[in-house]
């Protein structure tokens, strides 16, 4: 069910950046689709009454790095977290370079307005 | 010995970093930077060359899978490193001269080696979240060259790139986090393992679907192609090539043949979904492109007609494999490498010659500035060697006998007749039909005719941009030669065989990382 | 555009320290606490764009020029592409093979750099993270005062 | 569980705020919510790094929008565009499938809060959590693997940093095309 939710976070994001004429309003569903799919990928990595997997002093067992049982049954994914932050600085990256063109665009045409925005033909 | 892969990758990048570090030197700075740039291009070429028929699995950080990333090279990573070699050492060449007119020359050498790296590392990954993030790297760089410009069409034409683009690309990014849901790895090898062991369940399968119209709205698929006859005329010549010559097809035709064949493993359904996107690609636009006055707006409108042929081959090819099964006998498997063969033989052709193509418009424009077919004409005298250089590119395309145009399409056709799709043989060659027309109408309105009063003084080229013109075009007069078959042997069947082992792919990538170990 | 009030001035002045000391605790121990190169290098670049608010954009580019930080920005980059490919030369064809680590340091306790080329990736991460979203923050808010000027004249 | 229900539906909330204003910087504002909405759930699901990075990013995201609305005129456009053809009806099309499909899609997934990796044998995440700290020496394991196992990724991360400052440089710059050396000359 949170998952279905998710995507639908993901659909509104779809939904204002193909339906919208505003330029900011496509970027900010884009936006919120980059949230929607940054949540689904936390989610899918998380285990109830999990621990962060950061190795405390408590987790180790012996020398030599070995980690507790107990962390290894309670830690949740690590892997999707690397994930998630990859695509958190992918997002910051594609929102500056959006942003940067639409601010040009607005000094040249005046509007924010895509569809007076139209030199191109079809 | 193995290769270096990472090299691929790690030649491009750091160059680009260097980039703004050397050009905030001057003038001089700025000439170094464009040898620089121009050397890593050849150089990348050259180990592409050297990579030809060689098969390697490379682990970074030596991790074995699936802990660590693996590099991938195969027949089709080779076949397509090949193309991106060749297309962008012309282009880059080309750029020295033309890319005179425009300023932040050394910004533009750093996206450009950034665009190189970004291919280069989605043609080699073996790893689908390490496939997304270069095919951002590329996709953004291509972005930023689109609007290099700064004018009002290049700005609008980026806008509109960009957030198709985005939106294609978090397609992927969701399609990759049900994968991950569903098998539990992110190594291609693995996750084709774990689908096999598992079936193709209702999440899989939407993650297929979120697959194809990510990678399709990449490759400017037809319902998706609403970007690309903004985008690639917008931006400046030598990135046009760049763009239409393999970031679509790296991006879209590469990526999308690999996650559907050798990671989901093709069905009939697949296969007919590719064949039916493509016939619409390449009616829908080659009948758009024969209205077109803008020269580049023409060719890129035949850039999507032209991708449809590429897909239509690896169709017929996957539709033929689907409908056998898991086993297939050895005839129905010789049609489906031949449909196969045709669509990645078109592919390599349609890099050299598109791109050659939109060379010559740059070449066209930068002496007459303007693009405008109407406003064109008789340049043929006063650019011989364009003129030459873009007949042999239009003869190649419409597929006239000796060029290579005409044996990818030949194979096409024989490979749909052998499929019992008649039909398909038929549209084939009424968009090829279509594409005499449009390259006709390039040739009658550019090359001939009257040559109106304004254009008088117009002067040929000369340099950079003619050698890289004509090097494109000796490939295009020799591309046949690719199905002389020892050549054949060593270039393209590997890539058709990668395709046709299909889920084979799984058990061959995991017992080479354990080799490698 | 001046900058703002001497109340904002003066206490600007103050938190960019702590900020600054901030980022760069959350980029050294990138490896032993949460956070790292990337948290770390969005610390240090706001609490230059705090002082950017606060003074104005002329003091800011007097303390840090944008050619230097460009320069900084593919030093940065430029580093971790060095560490990533020194693994090609120490550890026998390794592309970013943590050669520090497996080599010399496993097993053996020591407090500087345990995690082998992991604190050093997050220095020129967080060197180069800091640098372009400084950029990027800088390059936005000149451009929109250039035009203001123009549609003023 | 409850509280992953209530911050989720705060976030579609200000999502639908954020999308249907009037208002271009209350829709910002209402970014901002989201983002920070998504970083308290972050750090709910137990990934503190993530929540660390998010809110900075939140940060300076929001200074980056903020900058683009601020002060410039007609920000009020609202409205949809006209149905322009295709992509339209495929995004329509893609809503009654995935109604259509029902929660099937998500039904094939493991139940929320029992995470795939454990039910893999192989996953590659159970020897990062076992093996991590021997193999790489970092407690963090988050850090080990964008550091380390994946670092090839991050290196690829860095890059699109790299070139998006790259890019947003050559869109932001004064002009386009030199003046004084015309294409005729």
């Amino acid at each position: 069910m949170l998952y279905a939710l998710c995507f639908l976070l993901f659909m509104i994001g779809l939904y204002s950046a193909v339906v919208k004429k505003n330029m900011v309003k496509i970027v900010i569903g884009i936006m919120i689709m980059e949230y929607a799919v940054n949540l689904f990928l936390i989610m899918l990595g998380y285990r109830l009454g999990g621990k962060a997997p950061i190795v405390g002093e408590e987790d180790m067992a012996g020398a030599g790095g070995q980690v507790s049982d107990l962390f290894l049954n309670t830690s949740v994914d690590p892997l999707p977290q690397a994930l998630v932050l990859t695509t958190i600085v992918i997002c910051l990256g594609s929102l500056a370079l959006m942003i940067s063109i639409c601010i040009r665009v607005h000094e040249k045409y005046g509007t924010f307005d895509i569809t007076e925005i139209r030199r191109l033909k079809g | 010995m193995s290769m270096p892969l990472p090299l691929f990758v790690a030649i491009p990048l750091v160059t680009a970093f260097l980039m703004p570090i050397i050009g905030g030197f001057g003038r001089k700075g700025k000439g170094t930077a464009t040898v620089l740039a121009n050397a890593a291009t050849i150089c990348l070429l050259v180990f592409a060359v050297a990579s030809v028929g060689r098969t390697d699995v490379y682990l970074m950080g030596k991790w074995s899978i699936p802990l660590g990333i693996n590099l991938v090279l195969d027949g089709l990573s080779s076949l397509m490193l090949l193309a991106i070699g060749v297309v962008s050492a012309a282009a880059m060449l080309f750029g020295v001269r033309y890319m005179q007119q425009y300023t932040a020359r050394a910004k533009y050498l750093s996206l450009f080696m950034l665009m190189v790296a970004g291919m280069n590392g989605v043609v080699l990954s073996g790893d689908i979240f390490n496939l997304f993030v270069f095919l951002e790297i590329a996709s953004l760089a291509s972005y930023a060259l689109v609007g290099f410009g700064c004018e009002h069409e290049e700005l609008e034409a980026s806008f509109k790139y960009m957030v198709l683009g985005t939106i294609g690309s978090l397609f992927v990014l969701f399609g990759i986090a049900l994968v991950y849901g569903n098998t539990g790895t992110l190594n291609m090898a693995y996750i084709s393992r774990a689908i096999q062991q598992s079936g193709v369940n209702a999440g899989l399968s939407f993650a297929l679907a979120l697959f194809i119209v990510g990678f399709g709205l990449k490759a400017a698929m037809v319902p998706f192609h609403a970007w690309l006859p903004d985008a690639h005329p917008s931006a400046p010549a030598p990135i046009s090539a760049m763009l239409s010559g393999v970031l679509i097809k790296t991006l879209g035709v590469y990526a999308l043949s690999r996650i559907v064949f050798n990671v989901f493993g093709i069905s009939e359904t697949v296969g007919w979904l590719l064949v039916v996107l493509a016939l619409s690609s390449m009616v829908i636009g080659a009948l758009l492109a024969i209205g077109q006055w803008d020269l580049k707006r023409l060719m890129a409108y035949s850039s999507i007609s032209q991708v449809g042929y590429v897909m239509l081959g690896i169709g017929i090819g996957g539709l033929i494999l689907g409908r056998a099964g898991p086993d297939i006998d050895s005839e129905h498997l010789a049609w489906a490498s031949l449909a196969i063969l045709g669509g990645l033989f078109h592919l390599i052709n349609h890099s050299v010659y598109k791109s050659l193509l939109f060379l010559t418009s740059g070449s066209v424009q930068m002496s007459t500035g303007t693009r405008e077919m109407r406003e064109m004409g008789g340049l043929a005298q006063k650019m011989p060697l364009t003129r030459a250089t873009c007949t042999v590119a239009s003869a190649a395309i419409v597929g006239i006998p000796p060029f290579s145009g005409f044996w990818s399409k030949l194979i096409l056709v024989i490979a749909s007749v052998q499929a019992h799709l008649y039909w398909v043989a038929a549209i084939i060659l009424l968009v090829s039909l279509c594409t005499l027309i449009m390259y006709l109408k390039v040739q009658r309105h550019v090359f001939l005719g009257e040559l109106p009063e304004n254009l008088q003084n117009v002067k040929e080229n000369t340099g950079c941009m003619v050698a890289a013109m004509v090097f494109l075009a000796c490939l295009c007069v020799l591309m046949g030669l690719l199905l002389v078959p020892s050549l054949r042997e060593m270039v393209l069947t590997p890539a058709v065989e990668v395709l046709t082992n299909g889920v084979g792919y799984s058990t061959q990538i995991i017992e080479q990382a354990g080799i490698g170990n | 555009m001046k900058g703002m009030t001497i109340i904002v001035k003066t206490i600007a002045g103050w938190v960019k320290i702590l900020i600054f000391m901030f980022g760069i605790y959350v980029v050294l121990f990138g490896d032993i606490t949460p956070g790292g190169g990337f948290a770390g290098g969005v610390i240090l670049a706001s609490s230059y764009i705090l002082l950017m608010l606060a003074f104005g954009r002329e003091s800011v580019e007097k303390n840090l020029p944008q050619a230097l930080a460009l320069k900084l920005l593919c030093c940065g980059v430029l580093a971790f592409a060095a560490i990533a490919l020194s693994g090609l030369f120490f550890g026998a064809d390794g592309f970013f093979w943590n050669y520090i680590y497996q080599e010399w340091l496993a097993g053996k306790d020591v407090e500087f750099l345990k995690a082998g080329i992991i604190p050093l990736a997050e220095l020129a991460i967080g060197l180069a993270v800091a640098m372009s979203l400084f950029l990027v923050i800088l390059n936005l808010s000149s451009f929109r005062s250039d035009i203001s000027a123009n549609e003023k004249e | 569980m409850l509280i992953f229900y209530i911050l989720l539906l705060f976030i579609l909330i200000a999502a639908i705020i954020a999308v249907e204003t009037k208002d271009l910087l209350s829709s910002v504002i209402c970014i901002g919510a989201i983002g920070f909405g998504a970083s308290i759930m972050f750090l709910f699901l137990r990934a503190p790094d993530i929540a660390i990075t998010q809110i900075v990013v939140e940060v300076l995201g929001l200074i980056i929008l903020i900058r683009a609305t601020i002060r410039r005129d007609l920000t009020f456009i609202s409205g949809d565009r006209e149905f322009f053809g295709t992509v339209v009806s495929i995004v329509i099309i893609f809503t009654i499938g995935v109604a259509g499909l029902g929660l099937a899609v998500f039904q094939n997934l493991q139940d929320f809060g029992n995470p795939i990796f454990a039910n893999v044998p192989d996953a590659a995440s159970q020897e990062y959590i076992s093996q991590g700290l021997a193999k790489t020496g970092a407690e963090n394991l988050v850090a080990s693997i964008i550091l380390d196992f994946r670092a090839y990724d991050t290196l690829g991360e860095t890059t699109v940093l790299f070139t998006t400052i790259i890019g947003a440089l050559v869109i932001l710059r004064r002009e386009g095309r030199k003046t004084l050396e015309g294409p005729d000359q």
